[in-house]
């Protein structure tokens, strides 16, 4: 039984040769699995966002990424929360926008992406990105028919002066709804249900006004681009 | 106004008080007993040293046993016989005490033979205490400290206040009322003696307003003495714990683990008192105290003057029993006892004979719950302590944690938490566990060499050595 | 309440998303130092300590890998910094301060190898918070978190206190309390949600 | 420690974390995942196999490389090795499916501490030779998982009537929605605890009695 | 003379006062009833077998996990009658009896039985079926609804286990105003309407099977309190606690917040702070910490019933006190006598 | 879709690299400068203990027993609770003698159970022997006599304590480590701790003398003295009426001893249980003698 000396020798050159090593070869591993899975990550995060803009977008086939930017949109490579879609149909003709919408639901942000028409100037559907509402409750804002079917014609029009909405896009209690701009609460959900309605009047509030003297450059940019 | 602000204290309990049984009946005398069991440690303090030896014929009134040192009192003769035996005895105090064993003389007239010189009108304070010291007096009212150390007050701590204590809080007890009601003089000659001989300016006698013929007589025969005062203070149980009694009277709380001199009080029960009253004048020496006998297992309930050292057993043989089962307990209700042998003598601290019949024992059933930690003890406990916790930690063994975080050596065991729980928890037992427990390991700690080869054996030698 | 504002955040960890009883981050030591008030509150004030520290460690480093487009190495790069700096922590407080070490440092190491550090950081990433924000997120996780396990070591110790069944002695029982605690804090949820 | 080293390879190398020191049920560690991604067998199962690679891994590479690292830096490297993998299985999960990559949010990169933990392995792996050391990584990983299904699957069950996504009781039944919620992981975790306690307590009571010398015969 | 007895040996005190448990927990039985025939009375058969399934589940699992006795204190008598009182009148039967048996089950055999439980076992048992069946549970009818002495809420008698039915069709054909199948408080938080104080005083609204009449359990809870049966310090803290509160926001927002009134006789308020924070076993002993638990309570509604996700806090709000009694009776110690004021 | 980012792969080996090395400085400064010793040797003889924490070897615990084992303070034997081959472990562990100690376990000195021992009250209250104990000493008329409630049983960690039909505590000698918590426990400190080798035993503490002992208790010590007769000279002496053993001259001692004993007070202790003499089997009654009326 050798007792530790009492003085640690302290190989501090071993230690920094192994733990920088180790880093290095750790490093080197992750770099190249990272490097060799990103694009099969963006192929899946791509059909993800596909998948969702073909719901909020009905009939359109092909999309484009845009950002607005000062004074114009200017076509956006990288994904990100400020990032519009525009959907086209086959022959090319503007379908629709969809943009990201959050808000505080139940238990955490909701994060949404909806479909603007604007030729009804209205929201033409909706699609739960992320949310962490309580199953079989709150997360039928994602899957209750009814409440869908709120979002495949809800008015959102602008008011004369193109400064704001109309009529703010609100959600009323379970079998209550009387306008086209007002959302019928999933009774039970009421509070998700809100949720929704704030995220899209907070956003369309936002987002329309500033879209719409652009429309008709996307409209040119894509028969420019064709 | 009266009627409103009554003199009390905080929290307590109002048990009913059953007193009305004994309580107009005038003390009687009970014949002698054949044959009497004197304890040597009748007080609280070392035992005392027998004087006398087996086969020695003693007068009444002699003394039988010397004071151990200061703490402690000397015994005397309660009545004219002989030494039978000087051996371990069960008394309420503990199954092996050593007692010394008298044969009653049958023919003796029993009056008291043996006098001291006292001549109390010429006596000055140091003379006072010594005679109580002399006369075996301790406090008759249930703890039996010996009187003359309460009595002694230390220069550096003098004592403004006597306090008299004759609220008798305690269920079934009349003694104390009777003693106030029928002796009147004594007392106050004995307060008067305890003044002198504490040095206190004045003295208030605390009575519960329960016994309002006491405290008439004794307002009307204080009329003109302006040192004493005489005041009525709330029914409440334990109005008579001397803590409580000071609260009451004079607003003032005793510091915790502290006793009422800190704050200059001193506080005597009123039987001790008539007690000193009555003894002083005549030179003669404690031998014989006033007890309530009562209880659904008595058929003569009433008040009795009985030598001290008669057995239970021939106090109920006079006062009539009847059951099939009984508990025996010596003192009140509340914290009184209950006694395994019905040879377990009468002694100067024990202040009642109370016999629970059977049904009043099945009434009392012993089915308990767990605690539904309902807080009617915190609500009920004069200490203001935490039984429900105490209890709690009881039950898991955690007698340390009660001591240290809980104050459990504060609790006097007065048995309000106890007497209130619906759950029926045997809570002041329970504290009795943890401080004998903690007493055990104290003493352990002390003599690391353990003492425990055979406990017993050094008492039982010294005694029949004596 | 905006959902990003400072107080917001901070009860909103505390009570609504309490780390522990709705995250469940951080429940080994929840479980295992909840047994006595007299440790768990250390411990507490302790985890709130290195969540601190670990929230600006994360914060720092986060902003050298987006710089150098190396998020990737965020892990691993996180856990080993949070783990040194915890252990550098110990080290000196036992070298300079043996009385806090003994009040504090001896749960540190319990603490360093814990999901509600590493989760904090993570999570304060995914979020996106600035240093104000961040700062706030780690005191509220640390509070919550004191907070869950100051109650559980109350009702352990007076449960220490109860004729328990045998059966349910120990670990099962602890789980138990954990779930009715969790149960009781679920009347934060969608706190601030509501309007 | 200088003590004997037992390099037999036994089928207790891997089944004491199968059982008897089972990482969740024996031990209570590794709670957090335990708890946080059991809400449906699905996530449970992959949580658990990605625990398992990770441990198997590391416990190989560290099992490999014991004595070339340096004590102090010991904790520090393995923490390195284990975090290298947890990104790795990050990523792949990533790329192969989004949707479980979302549901298990961030516990799969908090493997990272759970592995730290259930490294006793990192403990064991350093002091034996490589193959026993992945053998008990294997063993260990294979409880957590059995552990982490046994939960998913009650609370799947009962929080949404299915099992492995699969339907079983018809669009009528009602979901006890608390059994995917927080508390449901506390609750049915101490469940299976009782249930474990219960059958043991059964098992000892037909124990003999105790016996032994007495002062008065019997 | 040869009288002969048997000498019985008894710890002091020899007497103890009359209350024991079992008659405690007898009267609060007592004290419950009219609020149940109130129930009844409001919302017929339905209500009826439901308090009955309730209260039966309750027993059957004390007796199936109790030790021998512990059926015949009657506290889980307790247990069931005030678990029916809080919930829906339409409850499924069957859900109800799942909410009987967590609640003996978890929230008391589980930690030793009567006593023993930390949190109060009927709310265990409420907050297992609110978070299992949060649709079921704020399910609510239509009081005085007709033909209900004849017939049944659609939802009582679901099969075990299924989802109950839909019942906004029939609401709207029973009763008067479809409406009233909301509660008080639904109304006040999404509405911002008030309902009027004398129909919550008398309990002519939607609610909880016992919680509508706020009249009926204030002169219940008096009983109790007046026979000493529970700690009248509790509710009147409790109610200062949530009346104080309300009061504050609403001065700081009329048109968002109701009044303090308003609070104090909507919900569950009255019913918890009578009948619930009251429950000895998860309450605090000490003078003061029974005072701060009570305040405690009352904040904690208020501010779950204005800012977080639910209507109702009061069943979250006395868990939460439940939980919080260990410490507040560490820190509420009583000074003891003769100790110097620190 | 193509290649490896080449300049990417740099930057992260060469941070990853830098992170690694300049952690590994910061603990080797760490190490040098912050450095406490602590003899690791500590942790692995606690690890070799049985962390009961029982107190039994005379430390605060099994970690403090742990420090003083490594200062070589303390003998590893002076734990009772491990077994002889833990002890022996750790002994081979820290290079030193085991030391050598005895076995010993509890013993109890009353043989009086509930079918032989008069009982003079019937006890209501705590089941505890020390409650008991202190009310009027107890039910039972024998005042040095086992109150039966269990107390010691309840102190036994190791469940070495079983109470038998009668209501005597029955210790198991494999079970029990002599911790001692017994003996404390019990309010009429009837318990010791004794080596296993002493078989001759007196089971009684009651001082009273002949009848008035054995109208207590049929199985009393009476003080006649016939088992010191027998016995070698010096190893049996009756004190104060109860027999004594000398054990110094434990040697001397056999079961002959018991056999003059007339009530089976004096046994010789077998691991089966106790044998007594021929004159002392005659009590055949099983069933607990009922409560005693007294007359008043
Ligand atoms: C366990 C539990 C989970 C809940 N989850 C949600 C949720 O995810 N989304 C939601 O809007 N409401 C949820 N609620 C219900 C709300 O708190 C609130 O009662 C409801 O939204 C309002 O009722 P109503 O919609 O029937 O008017 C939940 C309630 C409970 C008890
Ligand atoms: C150790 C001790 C010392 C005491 N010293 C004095 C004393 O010096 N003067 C005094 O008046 N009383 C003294 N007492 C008596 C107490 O104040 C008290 O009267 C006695 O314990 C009986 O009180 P009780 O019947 O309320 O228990 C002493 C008591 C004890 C236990
Ligand atoms: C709970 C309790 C109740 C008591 N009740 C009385 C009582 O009613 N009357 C009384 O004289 N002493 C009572 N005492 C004893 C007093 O505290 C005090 O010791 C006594 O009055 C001192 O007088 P003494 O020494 O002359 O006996 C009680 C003590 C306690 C602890
Ligand atoms: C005033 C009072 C209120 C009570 N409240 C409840 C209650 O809310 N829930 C409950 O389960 N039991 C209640 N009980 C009954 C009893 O305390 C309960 O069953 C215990 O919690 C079980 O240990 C109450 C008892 C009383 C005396
Ligand atoms: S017995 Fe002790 S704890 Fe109980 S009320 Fe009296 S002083 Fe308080
Ligand atoms: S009175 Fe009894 S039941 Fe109530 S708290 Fe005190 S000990 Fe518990
Ligand atoms: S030996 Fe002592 S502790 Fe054990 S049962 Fe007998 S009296 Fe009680
Ligand atoms: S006489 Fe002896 S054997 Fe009998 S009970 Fe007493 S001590 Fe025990
Ligand atoms: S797994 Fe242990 S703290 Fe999370």
């Amino acid at each position: 039984m050798n007792i530790p000396a009492l003085q640690p020798r302290t190989p501090t050159a071993a230690m920094l040769a192994v733990l920088g090593g180790v880093a290095m070869l750790s490093g080197l591993l992750v770099v190249l699995a990272a490097q060799l899975t990103a694009p099969l990550i963006a192929e899946n995060q791509r059909h993800a966002i596909e998948r969702a803009l073909v719901r909020v977008i009905p009939g359109a086939v092909t999309f484009r990424r845009y950002r607005i930017v000062e004074g114009g949109l200017a076509p956006a490579r990288k994904e990100g929360d400020d990032t519009l879609y525009a959907g086209y149909d086959a022959q090319g003709r503007l379908l629709g926008i969809a943009a990201r919408a959050a808000a505080q639901g139940y238990a955490d942000m909701i994060y949404l992406l909806y479909g603007y028409d604007p030729r009804c100037q209205c929201i033409r559907g909706i699609q739960v990105l992320k949310m962490a509402e309580t199953p079989g409750l709150g997360d039928r804002i994602m899957k209750d028919h009814a409440f869908l079917k709120n979002f495949e014609s809800l008015d959102a029009r602008l008011d004369p002066s193109g400064e704001s909405l109309l009529n703010p896009i609100v959600t009323v209690k379970h079998g209550a709804k009387r306008n086209p701009w007002e959302i019928d609460a999933i009774s039970g959900a009421t509070i998700s249900s809100r949720a929704v309605g704030k995220a899209l009047n907070r956003s369309a509030r936002k987002l329309l006004p500033a879209i719409h003297p652009l429309l008709q450059r996307i409209r040119r940019l894509r028969e420019a681009q064709r | 106004m009266r009627l409103f602000r009554r003199k009390t204290f905080s929290h307590g309990i109002h048990p009913p008080d059953h007193k009305a049984e004994t309580a107009h009946s005038p003390i009687r005398r009970l014949p002698f007993p054949p044959r009497l069991v004197v304890p040597l440690d009748q007080h609280i303090g070392k035992p005392a040293v027998p004087l006398v030896h087996k086969g020695q014929e003693v007068v009444r009134g002699e003394p039988i046993a010397r004071a151990d040192g200061f703490l402690s009192a000397p015994v005397h003769a309660p009545a004219t016989g002989r030494v039978r035996d000087i051996r371990p005895m069960p008394t309420a105090r503990d199954r092996l005490t050593p007692c010394i064993l008298i044969d009653v003389y049958e023919a003796a007239t029993q009056e008291v033979l043996w006098h001291y010189p006292w001549q109390p009108r010429k006596m000055d304070r140091q003379a006072l205490i010594q005679a109580v010291r002399e006369m075996g007096l301790v406090g008759l009212g249930g703890a039996a400290f010996p009187s003359h150390v309460k009595l002694s007050v230390p220069e550096d701590k003098p004592a403004h206040t006597l306090v008299v204590n004759g609220c008798e809080c305690e269920p079934y007890l009349s003694c104390d009322h009777r003693v106030m009601v029928e002796q009147p003089a004594e007392l106050l000659r004995g307060v008067r003696y305890a003044l002198r001989a504490t040095g206190a300016k004045r003295a208030i006698i605390g009575i519960e307003d329960n016994k309002p013929d006491a405290i008439r007589l004794l307002q009307k025969l204080t009329a003109e003495e302006p040192a004493i005062e005489v005041e009525a203070v709330a029914t409440k149980y334990p109005q008579g714990s001397e803590k409580m009694l000071i609260r009451s009277l004079m607003g003032l709380e005793v510091p915790a683990g502290g006793i009422p001199l800190d704050i200059g009080v001193v506080v005597n029960n009123v039987g001790t008192l008539a007690m000193l009253g009555a003894l002083l004048p005549q030179g003669e020496a404690l031998t014989e105290r006033v007890i309530t006998v009562t209880g659904p297992g008595v058929q003569r309930p009433g008040n009795y003057r009985v030598p001290l050292g008669t057995p239970i057993g021939f106090v109920l043989r006079e006062a009539g029993y009847r059951g099939e089962a009984g508990d025996f307990v010596l003192g009140g209700p509340m914290m009184g006892p209950s006694v395994s042998d019905l040879r377990t003598p009468i002694t100067k601290g024990s202040s009642g004979l109370l016999v629970l019949d059977e049904a009043a024992v099945r009434r009392e059933s012993p089915r308990t719950w767990p605690c539904i930690h309902c807080g009617r003890c915190v609500n009920a406990c004069p200490m203001r302590l935490n039984p429900a916790m105490l209890g709690r930690l009881a039950a898991a063994g955690e007698y340390q944690r009660m001591a240290a975080k809980y104050h459990l050596s504060d609790c006097f065991e007065c048995g309000s938490c106890s007497w209130i729980c619906p759950a029926r928890i045997p809570l002041v037992q329970q504290f009795r566990v943890a401080k004998q427990w903690l007493r055990d390991q104290e003493r352990r700690k002390r003599h690391a060499a353990p003492p425990r080869q055979q406990p017993l054996e050094a008492s039982g030698k010294e005694v029949r050595a004596a | 309440m905006a959902a990003d504002s400072l107080s917001f955040i901070f009860l909103n960890t505390v009570l609504a998303n309490n780390f522990v009883l709705a995250m469940f981050l951080g429940l080994c030591p929840f479980l295992g130092v909840s047994g006595k008030l007299e440790t768990a509150l250390p411990m507490g004030l302790a985890t709130t300590f290195v969540m601190l520290v670990s929230s600006l460690c994360a914060y720092g480093i986060n902003l050298a890998l987006v710089a150098l487009h190396i998020e990737f190495l965020r892990l691993i790069a996180y856990i080993a910094l949070i783990a040194s700096a915890v252990q550098l922590v110990e080290m000196a407080l036992k070298r300079y301060s043996p009385t806090l070490f003994r009040a504090l440092g001896i749960y540190l190491p319990l603490i360093t190898t814990n999901c509600a550090i590493l989760g904090l950081a993570l999570f304060q990433t995914f979020k996106g918070y600035d240093f104000a924000q961040s700062l706030v997120y780690a005191l509220g996780a640390g509070v919550g978190f004191t907070l869950a396990i100051v109650l559980m070591a109350g009702l352990r110790e007076k449960l220490a206190l109860s004729r328990l069944p045998s059966v349910s002695q120990g670990a099962a029982l602890s789980l138990m309390l954990g779930g009715l605690l969790s149960l009781a804090f679920m009347g934060f949820a969608g706190l601030g949600g509501g309007h | 420690m200088s003590r004997q080293r037992d390099d037999r390879l036994t089928w207790e190398t891997f089944s004491e974390g199968l059982w008897r020191e089972n990482p969740v049920f024996v031990m209570l560690l590794g709670m957090c995942p335990v708890l946080a991604v059991t809400n449906s067998a699905i996530n449970a199962l992959a949580m658990g196999l990605a625990t398992t690679f990770v441990l198997v891994a590391s416990g190989l590479l560290v099992s490999l490389l014991a004595r070339y690292i340096p004590r102090q830096v010991r904790i520090a490297t393995y923490i390195v090795i284990i975090a290298t993998f947890v990104t790795l299985i990050d990523y792949a999960i990533q790329a192969i499916s989004l949707d479980l990559y979302n549901a298990l949010g961030a516990f799969i990169q908090l493997i990272v501490v759970n592995c730290i933990i259930l490294g006793r392995a990192e403990a064991y792996a350093s002091r034996n030779r490589p193959l026993k050391a992945v053998v008990n990584a294997a063993g260990m990983g294979a409880g957590f998982t059995f552990a982490l299904l046994c939960l998913g699957g009650v609370r799947e069950l009962l929080g949404a009537g299915s099992l492995f996504g699969v339907n079983l009781f018809g669009p009528a039944f009602q979901p006890w929605v608390v059994m995917v919620l927080p508390p449901g992981g506390f609750l049915v975790l101490g469940a299976w605890l009782l249930l474990f306690d219960w059958l043991k307590q059964r098992s000892a009571e037909v124990a003999p009695s105790p016996r032994g010398e007495t002062a008065n015969g019997r | 003379m040869s009288a002969k007895a048997r000498i019985e040996l008894r710890p002091t005190p020899h007497i103890h006062a009359p209350q024991d448990v079992t008659v405690i927990m007898r009267n609060v039985v007592l004290a419950c009833l009219p609020l149940a025939g109130w129930a009844v009375w409001q919302y017929g058969l339905s209500a009826a077998l439901l308090g009955v399934t309730v209260v039966a589940s309750c027993l059957l699992t004390e007796w199936l996990f109790g030790r021998g006795e512990t059926l015949r204190d009657w506290s889980a008598v307790i247990t069931g009658l005030l678990l029916f009182l809080t919930l829906p009148p339409g409850f499924p039967l069957w859900m109800g009896a799942v909410a009987g048996v967590t609640a003996i089950g978890l929230g008391k055999t589980l930690f030793g039985g009567l006593g023993m439980n930390v949190f109060n076992p009927a709310l265990v048992g409420r907050a297992f079926v609110q978070a299992a069946f949060p649709v079921a549970i704020t399910t609510w009818t239509p009081p005085f609804f007709e033909g209900r002495f004849s017939g049944l809420i659609p939802t009582t008698l679901t099969l075990p286990f299924t989802i109950p039915p839909e019942t906004s069709r029939w609401a709207g054909a029973v009763a008067v105003d479809a409406f009233t199948g909301a509660t008080p408080l639904a109304l006040a938080k999404f509405q911002q309407s008030l309902s009027p104080a004398t129909d919550l005083f008398l309990g002519t609204t939607a609610g909880s099977a016992g919680e509508s009449s706020a009249l009926l359990v204030l002169v219940c809870g008096l009983y109790l309190a007046a026979r000493k049966m529970l700690d009248w310090r509790i509710p009147v803290s409790v109610l200062a606690g949530a009346a104080l509160t309300a009061a504050l926001f609403h001065l700081l927002d009329p048109e968002r917040h109701p009044d303090a009134g308003f609070t104090l006789l909507s919900g569950g308020l009255m019913l918890g702070a009578w009948f619930m924070a009251t429950d000895m076993v998860g309450s605090p002993v000490t003078p003061r910490g029974v005072v701060i638990y009570g305040l405690l309570i009352g904040v904690v509604t208020v501010v779950i019933r204005l800012f977080g996700g639910l209507t109702e806090g009061v069943m979250y709000a006395i868990l939460l006190g439940n939980a919080a009694t260990p410490l507040i009776d560490q820190l509420t110690q009583p000074r003891v006598f003769g100790e110097k004021r620190r | 879709m193509t290649g490896l980012d080449s300049s990417l792969i740099g930057i992260t080996v060469g941070f990853m690299s830098l992170l690694g090395v300049v952690l590994a400085a910061v603990l080797a400064f760490a190490n040098r400068k912050l450095w406490v010793f602590e003899d690791p040797r500590i942790d692995e003889v606690e690890e070799l203990l049985p962390a009961t924490n029982c107190g039994a070897c005379g430390t605060a615990g099994c970690r403090p027993f742990a420090e003083l084992l490594v200062k070589g303070e303390i003998e590893p034997a002076k734990c009772t609770v491990s077994s002889a081959e833990a002890i022996q472990e750790i002994a081979e562990f820290l290079g030193v003698e085991a030391g050598a100690v005895e076995k010993r376990v509890a013993r109890l000195a009353c043989a009086g159970g509930a079918h032989v021992a008069r009982m003079q009250a019937r006890y209501e209250g705590l089941e505890s022997c020390r409650a008991a104990a202190l009310i009027g000493g107890g039910p039972k008329a024998c005042a040095w006599g086992c109150l039966g409630l269990a107390d010691c049983e309840r102190a036994c960690d190791f469940d070495a304590i079983a109470m038998n039909p009668q209501g005597l505590p029955v210790v198991d000698a494999d079970l029990c480590t002599a911790c001692g918590d017994c003996v404390e426990a019990c309010p009429k400190e009837l318990f010791s701790l004794q080596p296993l080798s002493r078989r001759l035993w007196v089971a009684c503490k009651n001082l009273l003398h002949g009848d008035e002992a054995e109208r207590l208790c049929e199985v009393a010590c009476t003080g006649c003295e016939k088992c010191a007769r027998d016995a070698a000279p010096g190893l049996i002496e009756i004190r104060d009426n109860l027999a004594t053993i000398d054990y110094r001259l434990n040697d001397l001692a056999s079961p002959a001893a018991i056999q003059r004993c007339p009530t089976g007070a004096i046994v010789w202790l077998e691991k089966e249980g106790a044998r007594k003499g021929r004159a002392a089997k005659r009590i055949a009654r099983k069933e607990a003698l009922p409560v005693e009326k007294v007359a008043v």
